[in-house]
């Protein structure tokens, strides 16, 4: 928008791209990468968007009857927590918003930790020892803040002189916020190993992400702090994974921070607590649906041969079974005692807090917790 | 006069004001046309148009910061946060520039602004839903904190609020949202911002509490009374600047005090009331001060938070050592 | 840095261009703007600058012998507030940070309130009625945080259908904070009549600007936000005034908002309370002197015929007693009275604090005080 | 053992721990070759390379959202924020990352940071550079606020905030930064973190104080002694956890009891331990407990910082009212 004049001269230049590989009805634009012609692998990732699906699905039914919170699902988003799961290391460390629980699970998160999260207990939080998920970040709340902690575990990183990488993930809402824009600004000054996911998924609540800013894509947010930037189709599994992928291993190698932006959709209301239909025409949510990312990937499954019908059945049984057996881990669960929430306040209770403690304890359950 | 729930009072409030005075905006996340998550500016959207009721990207610093761009130039803006643990990257913007700009350019700018929050806990929602930030704010000089504790006074403060040429946070009780309805009339009449309101009389002890715990002090309030015991209830809805005096004139009365709040103990705004009576009440105390609070624990996650928020038992607890050191 | 690949297309991008019309010797790039070959305003441009230097050494020399707190020198980057002053029109609202003494000047600031401020008193900031700078901001300390107001003050002017616009200034540091970004991401949603601008001195206070961020340029920042963003010759004041301009009328036509990277040098310490040779080379110093915004743009007036020794020596003279004359009133006014420190706290001060006023009167002035 | 200024104190303190544990890294604003503002690190770049030196863009939320980051991984971060007016962009992250990850974790992630921040007036600094943060951070669970009053104190305290295994705030009396020296020895001592300092002993009065405001506390008890009033002064140099219990010790056996702190008075700490007071003390007072505190405007800027910050007539006064209403 600034012509160039006698005056002028062209101080910078830079170029966003998009990398799709399959399209919304499952054929390809390009050779796919070695991993989508590898049989297993590909086959794994399909049944991790499946059994997302399956488990977001009971979640939902959970909330729905009165035996979960609040909670967000990821309706239509699977391919990205699928394409996270499958493309970062078991020593890589993971910094979620809260949607990205198919990434979770591949990283050793139990499906009833995620219900007991939202469920309004503490230890769906503690995730197990010895999974690449115990040194992962909890799910975050407060929108974008989680983000500039990627900063200081990569700073960590680098000071330790190790080999791995932090994907920091969030919405494309959560890019408005300074805390994201800081740790954007910031990343590159020490080249740290860090990929910037942003998941638009075209709303934030109510808010389509293109008034949430003036910016035609999200991606070239990223110019601000000199990152390399680029959009991926969220819904193909296949690109976002490459392109993850590709965003990791140039971190590990000493490549620096970059921005990947994931187009999706969220398919679902906000969360169980939201009414989409006060702010958005079904009409948009039915074509997105034609561009749901299991759809397209199966298609693309059958088309090369690494999926049947006898497998799709297989898959939704043992899926279903799954999330029902979560539900009842979750429900089965022994309540917190209520003086827990001293238990992990400091490292020790300060002396001077032991009254409080000892009250609670002396009071023993109160109504109203359930 | 219809039965409004305070939610539904917050929103004739807003819509009342907007309708008398154009310079009155509205701003916050998802306020247009989702009316915001509780729905306190339901309907403004259509009534009042987008550019008085604005839907900003999700940036909660900004919208303080927008609120006092537009309120040094005569707008009336009235922001809203989704949830009061989201205020923190609003303060520096309150503290920094909102309560200061009068001040520094002696009286040449200033911020006649409102920025609005459910606060407290109480409804089973998700992690940082649920804090009480008012003693964050309170501490803060130049500032007005409000927090009402019925419909009839979230309308009445609201306008007060909104008219007020300084700024004010305004602190909604997100458990008594739409927990009772009461007789509430569209009159365009403001209550006092800087006197508590005494919500029963009494002469035995005097209850102290404002915001959602208003709820439950009446509850123990009501049990005392079957027990003859006559609670003396003042209800600290202007919580900054603080209206001493009315509690002072209690004590005096009664020589008993127990004041319930949601947050946390140390440094919560019961301590600030109590510290108040311990310098000029003094004379008048048969018993020590008890606070009634949060612990000093974060707000625990939904199942654990009725652990956390003070309820009936525990004020009639303190109650009661209050009359076991000082007998009738 | 993203190799464009089959599965790939791109989808958007940018250019940032610098604009200059002087050499740092004072010769031109290209034929300069209307106002730059009227004389008066040639002139008046000059005057400026020379004045605000004066003062800017008279407000210095009063620091080092104690008369004044410490003093942020805006030496070097005389240029830029002289643009501002001269790009604004009277009704536009200027929000500004704690360098821009030309353009406040310009926009009627007294000399002395510049004093009074920086000499620890709150009726610095009142400045005079019926100028310009009546309606805008006071300096902003705390960094960046002034700048998300200009979403605010701009949309008022939106909101009253004024054709006024809003500038907001910061440096070079500035833009690393969340404030400063989440002006920048939002101006474009409302298309609001803003201009950015960014004095890149170089360095904040230690750090250099070039470990501020890793982006390359300050103005690619503005992409973030979707905002024409364009460098210019801070230390052309032609070149600056120019492109402010041209920024200022397109905002107020409608066009919205942009971002100008001013790029300058700051010459003095940080402040009077900074040592700057304990983190920057003299050499560095010594090479900016060359690029002097008052030398070059003098070559220019001198070479165009528009100015003379005789000429120089009266406004040098006018200057220093124009400074002189405001370091008097600043030192002869009467001190404010204790109680002045509730005398705009509230618009009335509340009932409950009239005691604190009432203590402070009755202790009457307190030593310390100066 | 050398005489230390206590930025001197401080800075021997970093050097040391440094020294001692290889997992200790600084960071903030111009804290590398500068060697900060007031040249709290000064020589550390030196010492110990830019990897653990970390000059940080200016961007506070980011130093605070880094030190979180490091500290997660075992790293012992040491933040710098220049002035403590400039934490407010910090406390969302400390209240809703840092002092949270080990609770919401159950014990899997924990924060052992400290931000240090210069806290006060009376330099004469510019605007929003002498501010009191302490009870805005003190309120916060989960947190600890250290606030040190001499060198010997801030050398040990320190030691003792980095190695806690918590988040730490840190707030240097700017005041007293060079205002006197003392022999520190480089012990590597901490002191205890949940303990008050019985900093002199005496009998009629206690006078309780932290930070800047110690050195006041300390000429107005010389000046008492002169009129053979025995004053007993407690420095709560560890403000949060609050040992409320020393403070109650002292009060029985003085009977009375003045308070004395720089920030804003309304909701100030000196509220939350004059509440203790008014709770758990309350038969040992002869007297109300005052607080002489900061007014509750902003700090002036620096013509008039001495009329907003407390000194030692006005503690004086305060102590004389209190004798009036409690004679010896
Ligand atoms: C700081 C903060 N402000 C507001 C909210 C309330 N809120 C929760 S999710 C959300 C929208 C987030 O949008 P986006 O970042 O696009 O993520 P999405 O939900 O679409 O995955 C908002 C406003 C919050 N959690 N945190
Ligand atoms: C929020 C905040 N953090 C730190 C400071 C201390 N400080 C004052 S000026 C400055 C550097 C500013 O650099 P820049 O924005 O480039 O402006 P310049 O001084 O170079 O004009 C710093 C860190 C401050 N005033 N405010
Ligand atoms: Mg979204
Ligand atoms: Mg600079």
């Amino acid at each position: 928008m600034i012509e160039p004049s006698p005056a002028t001269t062209r101080v910078a230049a830079f170029e966003v791209f998009l990398t799709r590989y399959l399209n919304p009805d499952g054929s390809l634009t390009a050779d796919p990468p070695a991993f989508a012609r590898d049989r297993e692998q590909a086959r794994a990732m399909y049944a991790l968007m499946v059994r997302t699906r399956l488990f977001d699905r009971k979640a939902v039914a959970l909330q729905r009857t009165g035996l979960l919170g609040t909670y967000a699902a990821v309706l239509g988003q699977e391919a990205i927590g699928t394409a996270i799961g499958h493309a970062l290391a078991a020593e890589d460390i993971f910094i979620p918003a809260y949607r990205e629980y198919a990434a979770q699970f591949a990283r050793g998160v139990p499906m009833h930790a995620i219900l007991q999260y939202w469920g309004g207990d503490e230890r769906g939080m503690a995730y197990p020892e010895g999974t690449p998920s115990h040194h992962d970040f909890p799910l975050s709340v407060p929108i974008a803040t989680h983000v500039p902690h990627a900063i200081g575990v990569a700073y960590a990183i680098k000071l330790k002189q190790e080999r791995r990488v932090v994907m920091a993930s969030c919405g494309d809402g959560a890019t408005s916020k300074g805390d994201w824009y800081e740790a954007i600004s910031a990343a590159r000054i020490w080249n740290l190993p860090i990929v910037f996911l942003v998941s638009n998924n075209g709303w934030a609540i109510s808010m389509p992400s293109h008034r949430q800013t003036g910016a035609a894509t999200f991606a070239q947010k990223g110019l601000a702090g000199g990152l390399p930037s680029e959009q991926v189709d969220g819904n193909d599994v296949i690109a976002t994974r490459a392109v993850l992928a590709a965003a990791i291993e140039r971190a590990r190698d000493g490549g620096g921070p970059s921005l990947v932006e994931a187009l999706t959709y969220r398919l679902h209301d906000h969360t169980t607590a939201d009414d989409a239909r006060r702010y958005r025409a079904e009409a948009e949510v039915a074509a997105a649906w034609e561009r749901c990312p299991l759809k397209r990937y199966k298609a693309y499954l059958e088309a090369a041969g690494f999926w049947s019908a006898d497998d799709e059945a297989a898959l939704v049984a043992d899926g279903t079974a799954a999330a029902e057996a979560a539900a009842q881990t979750f429900l089965n669960l022994p309540p917190q005692a209520p003086e827990a929430i001293f238990d992990h306040l400091y490292a020790e209770l300060p002396s001077s807090m032991r009254w409080q403690r000892d009250e609670v304890r002396a009071r023993g359950p109160v109504d109203g917790g359930h | 006069m219809a039965d409004l729930a305070l939610i539904e009072a917050v929103n004739l409030a807003l819509a009342s004001e907007m309708q008398r005075d154009a310079r009155v905006v509205v701003l916050g996340e998802d306020i247009g046309r989702n009316g915001g998550v509780f729905r306190a500016t339901l309907g403004l959207l259509d009534r009042y148009g987008p550019e008085r009721v604005i839907d900003t990207p999700l940036a909660e610093m900004l919208v303080a910061a927008m609120a006092i761009g537009l309120s040094t130039q005569g707008i009336r803006a009235v922001a809203e946060i989704q949830f009061s643990g989201f205020l923190y990257p609003c303060l520096d913007q309150v503290v920094n520039h909102a309560t200061r700009y009068r001040n520094r350019t002696r009286g040449r700018l200033s911020c006649p602004l409102v920025i609005r929050a459910p606060n407290g806990g109480g409804i089973h929602a998700p992690e940082h839903h649920s804090e009480s930030l008012e003693a964050t704010f309170a501490h803060l000089p130049g500032l007005r904190v409000v927090a009402p504790s019925s419909p009839a006074r979230a309308y009445g403060l609201l306008l007060a609020a909104i008219r007020d040429p300084d700024p004010v946070i305004f602190l909604e009780p997100t458990r008594l949202y739409r927990l009772f309805k009461q007789p509430v009339e569209d009159s365009g009449e403001a209550l006092p911002l800087d006197t508590c309101f005494i919500d029963r009389s009494g002469t035995d002890i005097t209850l102290v509490s404002w915001g959602a715990m208003m709820h439950d002090t009446r509850l123990a309030a009501d049990r005392l009374a079957e027990d003859g015991i006559s609670a003396e209830i003042i209800d600290v809805a202007t919580l900054k600047p603080l209206d001493l005096d009315t509690i002072l004139e209690s004590v005096a009365k009664t020589g008993r005090c127990v004041i319930v709040s949601e947050s946390a103990r140390a440094g919560g705004w019961a301590s600030e009331i109590a510290a108040g009576l311990a310098e000029h009440g003094l004379l008048s105390l048969f018993a020590p001060v008890m606070r009634v609070a949060g612990y000093d624990t974060p707000m625990p996650l939904a199942r654990q938070e009725r652990v956390y928020i003070p309820d009936v038992s525990r004020i009639l607890h303190e109650v009661r050592k209050v009359f076991e050191m000082a007998p009738r």
